[in-house]
């Protein structure tokens, strides 16, 4: 990785030198091992401080929305599903494709922090490296080597695009992981095992977490909209008050706006300060709309129909029984 | 070509030669007519009533042997074809009998219908093909005007059975053709003998098989084949009168004479 | 009378009045409903219409508030699939709330409070109908608390 | 002729369990007739299929219960094949044979008159048929 | 506040027997906005408008809610009123207390509660109701008129006579349809060649209709007023312009192998041919599929036999664009194939013909010369058997559920000219019921009885066996109890008739409704029957359901007066009922484009000011004369950014809220 964020500062000063850009979007290294932040710079000298670690877990492609609004064109750095984020955004009509030049990165897995926290690896730990599968942890008193594996986050374990759909310049060789598809709805699955009683008591106890930060909303490469309903006094429906049914009522449809448009970068629960698992919601659309209406991965093929805005004359459907009338 | 098979109560007994040239001829055209273990009557009769099941049972049986054998189910007597055929499309679409029938034989794996059921002349037109079985015919039947005379159980309800166009089949012409003798059509090869009438209400009986006969005499016929036993029996019986003498044979017969294995 | 409305009317003598909001869409719906009225049909009281140009003009936001309001059972009625006054509203209507339907049993809300079908205007009684099952269902489950507001008192 | 009361469709418990048995809706017939003029045993019937319609659509079920008509159809089927209105008139008659022969003591045909009826060339097929529609 | 007032009807007894009329006057007293509230035994009544006008007048109301019968009903008296009083329509809304309260509750307990419940949704609605004005569309004073046969013609004759434009679309090569086809029409007996071909004449002469024959509609796009339609001109291989008409290419034609249409396969036709005789426009086509040229690249006798250079192989089909103002659906009907009714013998032997061969069999101008003759071989029939009701009023899969209701009428004419040419003939006519309601009718149907003594039998036949020459007819005559024998030498089919093949075609191209019958469908079965739930679009003729001559006309002359109340008109008023997009919260992500069955919304950049910077954005666009107000956009729109006036989402909610108090 260290070779690549040589590769990322050459070609971040070269396209701002050369005027090819006029920002570039990319990460910066805090002080805790884990700090890996997004940084916009403009300035050539900047470029050195960019990095690549196993902490670039934050979807850069979000932030071209406001900033194509100040910046003529940007280069960013997008991973597998950064890029996927990226492409419903241009689905989505919020960004114009030919402003951004893309630098893709192949993902071998981000690190999840809390992992290492929880095997007591985070004391006196100066970094992390990665070689293969394998993890060398760098601390104050020597090294100590882990499978990667283990510290990986969930949603990378089940990531089936470590490599970007969609590029300008690729920096890295692609890399291939074999993915445990069958797990993907593993989740869902286990909640639609459980009475209707179970379910509701689970998720209002999830809910009841909620403090309606909007971190969930504000990453979400999916809830683009200028102004979100819930911000829309004349939707009516912008109630914030810490009732129960206020935050059902927000999550639900928030998960129903990003219906077949969301692409599984499962950032939403990572950012959630109160731990809500909101990618389940997420995940169970999505194995409905693959049931319902064949398999659709959104953000990877842009000429792709989205399932949600179409229809077929014989669409099946989940309320008429026989499942629909065919006419 | 393996086919599960099965004969029928009447097949042992008094048609057998029915049965005998059907598995000769299997032999020339290169199948083979596996007769199922342990088969039971099919009760003769389709239980027309919403209510039976237990009649049903036995044909689900056999259905049930095929399918686990991984073969196509064939018959040569109409009325088991129609039982079998009939009920195996209750076990597809009607789920309450399917269900009952289901719990009451307790089977490993549950039966849907799954089972393709074949009359042997189906077999002869759709697996076979008559332009192959012409190909195969050594004695060809030349010059034999013969009119085919196919009942009920085959054709009807057409929705069901679907073996031909329920009112103007020509699935037997064609065998005839294939066969090399000449297809007498005639408008009654469709209308019923009586069927089991035959036992207390032998003149109705009488009746309708003499408008058959006559129609068939009427079109030249010299000669009259079917597919159902009872039918044979009923024409016969028409035929012993002097004034329409006509010889009545199974389909399976004239098949194994023109291969040449009768 | 169906037999339904019947045993419905039986079970009304019990204090729990359900509710029903019922979104019915101008032209084939909301005319089967008036139909329903004409021949004289009789569906409980607790059924309560909502008139709406096409069932595809029916928001998502609708249905949960009606639930965050105190509704036991929502209902949407669009014109039969291929039969839309718009051509093509209610073939969105059956995919979105297709998603919906399950999702919000997903949440733990029981399948049986949220009913979308088709009703011509021609069907006076399918609507009579649909509108007892409906309220049959719900007196199976009783009053629903999930979602539910309790600042808003019905 | 008797004149027949006729009562507003109070059906008896026999006639619903013929509908239930056979499945089919009498209520559907226009009498057309297209049964009658098809049905290849009418000549030994008393009463044409479509008027034993009409009179189970009357409620009349006696006459039709007493009639010889039922027992001289010989499920052919011709008739359920080219009813215009989809009824499985064959299934309606079969219905009405099974209400009498489950009345008990009702059998048309007992086991043992069979060998009188029978010869030696008659296939099984018949006999078994036989007692299948006459016999329970 | 507000200041609203309610008004609730009794509509005599049928809302007050199960409503307590007073109860609810006293609540909605109280409801929020609400300053006004007054009942009347008939509010749609003068007396009872006037009770709302004055109202609005003295007491300053600024909005009305009239709970009364259904809003589909009289919602447009109610706000009629409303604005001759002064106020805007649009701040009048309809409570339902009748359809949907007091005719399906059966006592005061149920209905009253429920009555203050929709009276509560109407206040919490109008509440938020805005005062809407019209748009206004120009309209294009042309009409396209789908179908040549006499439905399309009458209407286009009586457009263009109001002296408009109008363009008839014609599928085959020439106009007239089913019609041209039959020998006499009842119940008058007047010989239908007499009354039609003035008509075919009249049209492709008149100034303002202009024919396209073998064409067909490719496109129709745009709205009432101003749709666009490409028109497909099938190459006709023959120069309209040039060509004479002589006939001498069809008389040379070697190829004769395919079955004319015109005499429904009774006879052959060259591949060069004039439909019939009297064809409009009289020039001919070549088919294609059968002509030796095309085939095979030789032959070309008709280019060297015509006299005028008539024939141009090189054509090619030809796409024609062209807005109109309005639409005349007349694609007329078809009768349904007899495959699957193997028991009559069609096909099987030749003597078993349908109505239409029959009226081809007795046509002066047909295949016979008007003698009627056994097909099989040309001898005079003795015996005719009719039977009718094939495939009508057939719940089975072989036919159709509904009658066909013209068969009972022809059957009858064609049994009495039979009789009345051939008195020594016998005709039998198997019936099921004989229905001939109609002016002149029953009278006509008794006369092949009484005075021609054509044998009517109710019952159907069973099967036809052929025998020799003969056809056994085996019927019943349930009347008698008796099954019967007929030994006819013809017997014709009154096959049931249906939709054309290519309805769900031409319906999508449209965006028109069909029944479950695959008939177009009417706006209203009683008070609307000619127009389609698509503005500017109608019906005429036996595309909409089986229909005879007279009504076919009657209909074509109501459509071709719905026509000219549009296009007779400069402007046209669009309903306000559409949907608006607020800029300032649109991202401008267009899914609302994609939902739209109507194109309505396009994409537009527009500049705003963003902290400080103006910034030039994409946002929706709603095309108001487009839009039907369906609403589609405003669910599929996230943010909440477009939404539909008159229902818009804080409208539809504050009903909610208002009907779980």
């Amino acid at each position: 990785m260290e070779k690549i964020t040589e590769k990322i500062r050459e070609i971040a000063k070269l396209a701002l030198e050369n005027g090819e850009v006029e920002k570039i979007i990319g990460w910066n290294k805090g002080d805790t091992f884990d700090d890996s932040y997004p940084v916009f710079i403009t300035d050539v000298d900047d470029a050195d401080s960019l990095i690549w670690d196993n902490f670039c877990v934050n979807n850069l492609s979000k932030y071209l929305i406001q900033q194509l609004k100040v910046s003529k064109k940007i280069g960013v750095f997008l991973k597998g599903c950064d890029s996927r984020g990226f492409s419903q955004i241009v689905k989505d009509n919020r960004i114009d494709r030919d402003k951004v030049v893309i630098y893709g990165l192949s993902c071998p897995g981000m690190i999840d922090p809390e992992k290492v926290k929880k095997e007591g690896l985070h004391k006196r730990l100066l970094s992390v490296k990665r070689s293969g599968n394998e993890l060398i942890f760098i601390k104050k008193d020597g090294e100590q080597k882990a499978s990667a594996e283990e510290f990986e986050y969930d949603k990378c374990l089940q990531c089936r695009y470590p490599n970007p759909v969609v590029y300008d310049q690729l920096l890295t060789e692609p890399v291939d992981r074999e993915v445990k598809t069958l797990e993907r709805f593993k989740d869902v699955e286990n909640l639609e095992a459980l009475s209707s009683e179970e379910r509701s008591a689970y998720w209002v106890d999830q809910f009841s977490k909620c403090i309606r930060c909007n971190a969930c909303r504000n990453i979400c490469p999916a809830c683009s909209c200028e102004k979100c309903v819930f911000d829309n006094e004349k939707a009516d429906v912008s109630g914030k008050a810490k009732a129960d049914s206020e935050e059902q009522f927000y999550h639900i449809i928030r998960a129903y706006h990003v219906a077949g448009r969301c692409v599984e970068c499962g950032e939403c629960s990572r950012v959630c300060p109160a731990g809500i698992p909101l990618h389940k919601l997420n995940s169970k659309i999505i194995k409905d709309i693959n049931e319902l209406y064949g398999d659709y991965d959104a953000g990877v093929d842009p000429s792709e129909e989205a399932p949600i805005g179409t229809y077929k004359l014989d669409d099946s459907d989940s309320f008429t029984e026989h499942g629909g009338e065919k006419k | 070509m393996k086919y599960s098979y099965y004969p029928g109560c009447t097949l042992k007994t008094k048609a057998q030669e029915l049965e005998k040239f059907a598995i000769d001829s299997a032999n020339v055209l290169g199948f083979e007519l596996q007769e199922q273990k342990e088969w039971q009557c099919c009760g003769a009769v389709y239980p027309l009533a919403s209510d039976e099941i237990a009649s049903k049972l036995s044909a689900v049986r056999s259905l049930v042997g095929a399918r686990d054998k991984g073969e196509k189910l064939v018959t040569l007597c109409a009325a088991c074809h129609h039982v079998i055929k009939r009920v195996n499309e209750d076990m597809k679409t009607k789920d309450d009998i399917r269900t009952k029938v289901n719990n009451y034989l307790e089977l490993t794996k549950e039966y849907e219908g799954e089972t393709e059921v074949l009359h042997y002349l189906e077999v002869l037109r759709d697996e076979i093909g008559f332009d192959e079985l012409a190909k195969k015919v050594t004695n060809p039947l030349t010059g034999r005007k013969i009119g085919a005379y196919y009942g009920c159980l085959l054709l009807r309800p057409s929705t069901t059975m679907n073996f031909d166009d329920p009112e103007n089949p020509s699935i037997m012409e064609d065998f005839i053709k294939a066969i090399g003798a000449t297809p007498v059509k005639y408008p009654y090869r469709t209308e019923c003998c009586g069927g089991y009438l035959c036992l207390d209400q032998k003149e109705l009986v009488t009746k309708m098989t003499d408008n058959i006969v006559k129609s068939a005499l009427q079109h030249e016929a010299q000669e009259i084949v079917t597919a159902c036993p009872l039918c044979k029996y009923n024409l016969e019986r028409s035929c012993s009168a002097e004034k329409n003498k006509l010889s009545i044979s199974y389909f399976t017969e004239l098949l194994a004479e023109a291969l040449g294995v009768k | 009378m169906s037999i339904e409305a019947k045993e419905i009317e039986g079970i009304n003598k019990n204090k729990f009045e359900p509710l029903i909001v019922a979104f019915c869409c101008n032209w084939c719906s909301y005319a089967g409903a008036d139909l329903a009225g004409t021949s004289r049909l009789s569906y409980p009281a607790n059924v309560k219409i909502i008139r709406v140009p096409c069932s595809c003009r029916v928001s998502e936001n609708f249905v949960l508030r009606a639930f965050q309001r105190g509704a036991d059972a929502v209902v949407i009625a669009g014109c039969h699939p291929g039969d839309c006054h718009y051509t093509s509203g209610n073939y969105h209507t059956r995919r979105r709330f297709s998603i919906l339907m399950n999702f919000l049993e997903y949440m733990g809300i029981e399948k049986e409070r949220f009913t979308v079908d088709w009703i011509s205007a021609a069907e006076g009684h399918k609507f009579a109908s649909v509108m007892n099952n409906a309220l049959e269902k719900v007196h199976k489950l009783g009053p629903n608390r999930k979602l539910r507001d309790d600042r808003w008192k019905r | 002729m008797k004149r027949v009361k006729m009562f507003s469709n109070n059906k008896s418990k026999e006639l619903n369990q013929i509908s239930q048995m056979s499945g089919q809706r009498i209520q559907d017939c226009i009498q057309c007739g297209k049964c009658s003029a098809s049905c290849p045993a009418s000549e030994g019937m008393d009463i044409l299929p479509h008027k034993v319609i009409r009179l189970l659509q009357t409620g009349q079920l006696d006459r039709v219960t007493e009639s010889k008509t039922i027992w001289s159809c010989a499920s052919c089927f011709t008739c359920s094949e080219r009813c215009p209105r989809g009824i499985d008139i064959a299934k309606v008659l079969e219905a009405v044979r099974l209400t009498v022969i489950r009345r008990t003591g009702e059998s048309r045909l007992m086991a043992d008159d069979i060998f009188e009826k029978i010869d030696d060339e008659m296939p099984q097929q018949a006999i078994v048929s036989a007692l299948r529609k006459y016999n329970k | 506040m507000q200041r609203i007032g309610v008004f609730v009807c009794w509509c005599g007894s049928n809302i007050a027997s199960t409503v307590d009329i007073d109860k609810v006057i006293k609540e909605a007293k109280k409801m929020p906005g609400v300053v006004h509230a007054k009942d009347y035994q008939y509010m749609c009544s003068e007396v009872g408008q006037n009770l709302i006008k004055d109202a609005i007048k003295e007491q300053k109301l600024d909005r009305v809610v009239v709970a009364s019968c259904s809003p589909r009903m009289h919602e447009a008296t109610f706000r009629k009123a409303a604005s001759e009083a002064g106020m805007n329509p649009f701040l009048l809304e309809v409570a339902n207390i009748r359809e949907h309260c007091s005719w399906v509750h059966k006592s005061k307990e149920e209905g009253t509660p429920k009555a203050i419940a929709l009276v509560g949704a109407a206040v919490a609605k109008v509440a938020f109701n805005t005062g809407l004005i019209s748009g206004e569309i120009d309209v294009t004073p042309r009409t396209l008129v789908i179908g040549g046969g006499i439905a399309g013609l009458q209407a286009a004759i009586d457009i263009a006579d109001a002296g408009y434009e109008v363009d008839i679309v014609e599928k085959t090569p020439s106009i007239g349809g089913k019609m041209s086809q039959i020998d006499k029409t009842f119940p008058t007996l007047d010989c239908a060649a007499c009354i039609l071909t003035p008509k075919m004449v009249e049209a492709s002469s008149h100034p303002n209709i202009t024919l396209y024959t073998y064409s067909e509609v490719e496109a129709v796009s745009g709205y009432v007023g101003n749709f666009e339609a490409i028109i497909k001109q099938k190459a006709r291989s023959v120069n309209l312009e040039k060509c004479t008409g002589c006939g001498v290419c069809t008389e040379k034609c070697p190829s004769r192998k395919a079955k004319s249409e015109f005499n429904e396969g009774l006879t052959n036709r060259g591949a060069i041919y004039s439909p019939f005789a009297q064809a409009v426009p009289n020039v001919p086509v070549i088919d294609r599929e059968a002509c030796i040229k095309f085939k095979t690249g030789k032959c070309g006798i008709c280019e060297k036999v015509c006299p005028s250079g008539a024939i141009e192989f090189f054509q090619e089909d030809t796409n024609i664009t062209k807005k109109y103002g309005a639409i005349v659906v007349a694609t007329g009907y078809d009768i349904i194939s007899l495959d699957k009714f193997g028991e009559y013998q069609y096909g099987n032997h030749p003597d078993v013909i349908t109505s239409l061969e029959f009226e081809r069999l007795t046509n002066a101008a047909g295949p016979t010369a008007g003698k009627l003759l056994c097909p099989s071989d040309n001898r005079k029939p003795k015996k005719v058997v009719f039977i009718q009701c094939v495939g009508s009023r057939d719940k089975s899969s072989r036919g159709k559920t509904y009658c066909s209701k013209i068969c009972c009428m022809y059957t009858a004419k064609h049994a009495m000219l039979l009789k009345d040419h051939y008195p020594e003939m016998e005709a039998y006519v198997f019936y099921i019921d004989v229905r001939t309601a109609g002016k002149n009718f029953e009278e006509f149907q008794r006369r092949a009885v009484e005075e021609y003594g054509v044998q009517y039998i109710k019952g159907t036949v069973g099967k036809i066996f052929p025998d020799g020459e003969k056809l056994q007819v085996h019927g019943v005559d349930a009347l008698t109890g008796d099954t019967i024998e007929i030994d006819a030498d013809m017997v014709v089919l009154a096959a049931a008739t249906k939709a054309q093949d290519d309805t769900d075609i031409l319906k999508r191209k449209l965006s028109i409704s069909t029944d479950t019958n695959n008939f177009f469908t009417e706006a209203h079965a009683k008070l609307r029957p000619v127009e389609t739930h698509s503005a500017g679009i109608y019906l005429a003729g036996a595309c909409q359901g089986p229909k005879d001559i007279p009504e076919t006309v009657a209909q074509a002359s109501a459509a071709a007066a719905k026509v000219i109340g549009v296009i007779s008109k400069t402007k046209l008023v669009s309903s306000p009922c559409v949907s608006e997009v607020d800029e300032s919260i649109c991202s401008g992500c267009l899914a609302c484009i994609k939902i739209c069955p109507y194109e309505a919304i396009s994409s537009s950049t527009v500049d705003v000011k963003e902290n400080g910077k103006t910034i030039s954005k994409v946002v929706a666009k709603v095309n108001e004369a487009l839009c039907q107000g369906c609403g589609g956009c405003t669910v599929a729109c996230r943010p909440g950014a477009i939404d539909l006036k008159g229902f818009t989402n804080r409208q539809i909610l504050a009903e909610v809220d208002a009907i779980c108090r």
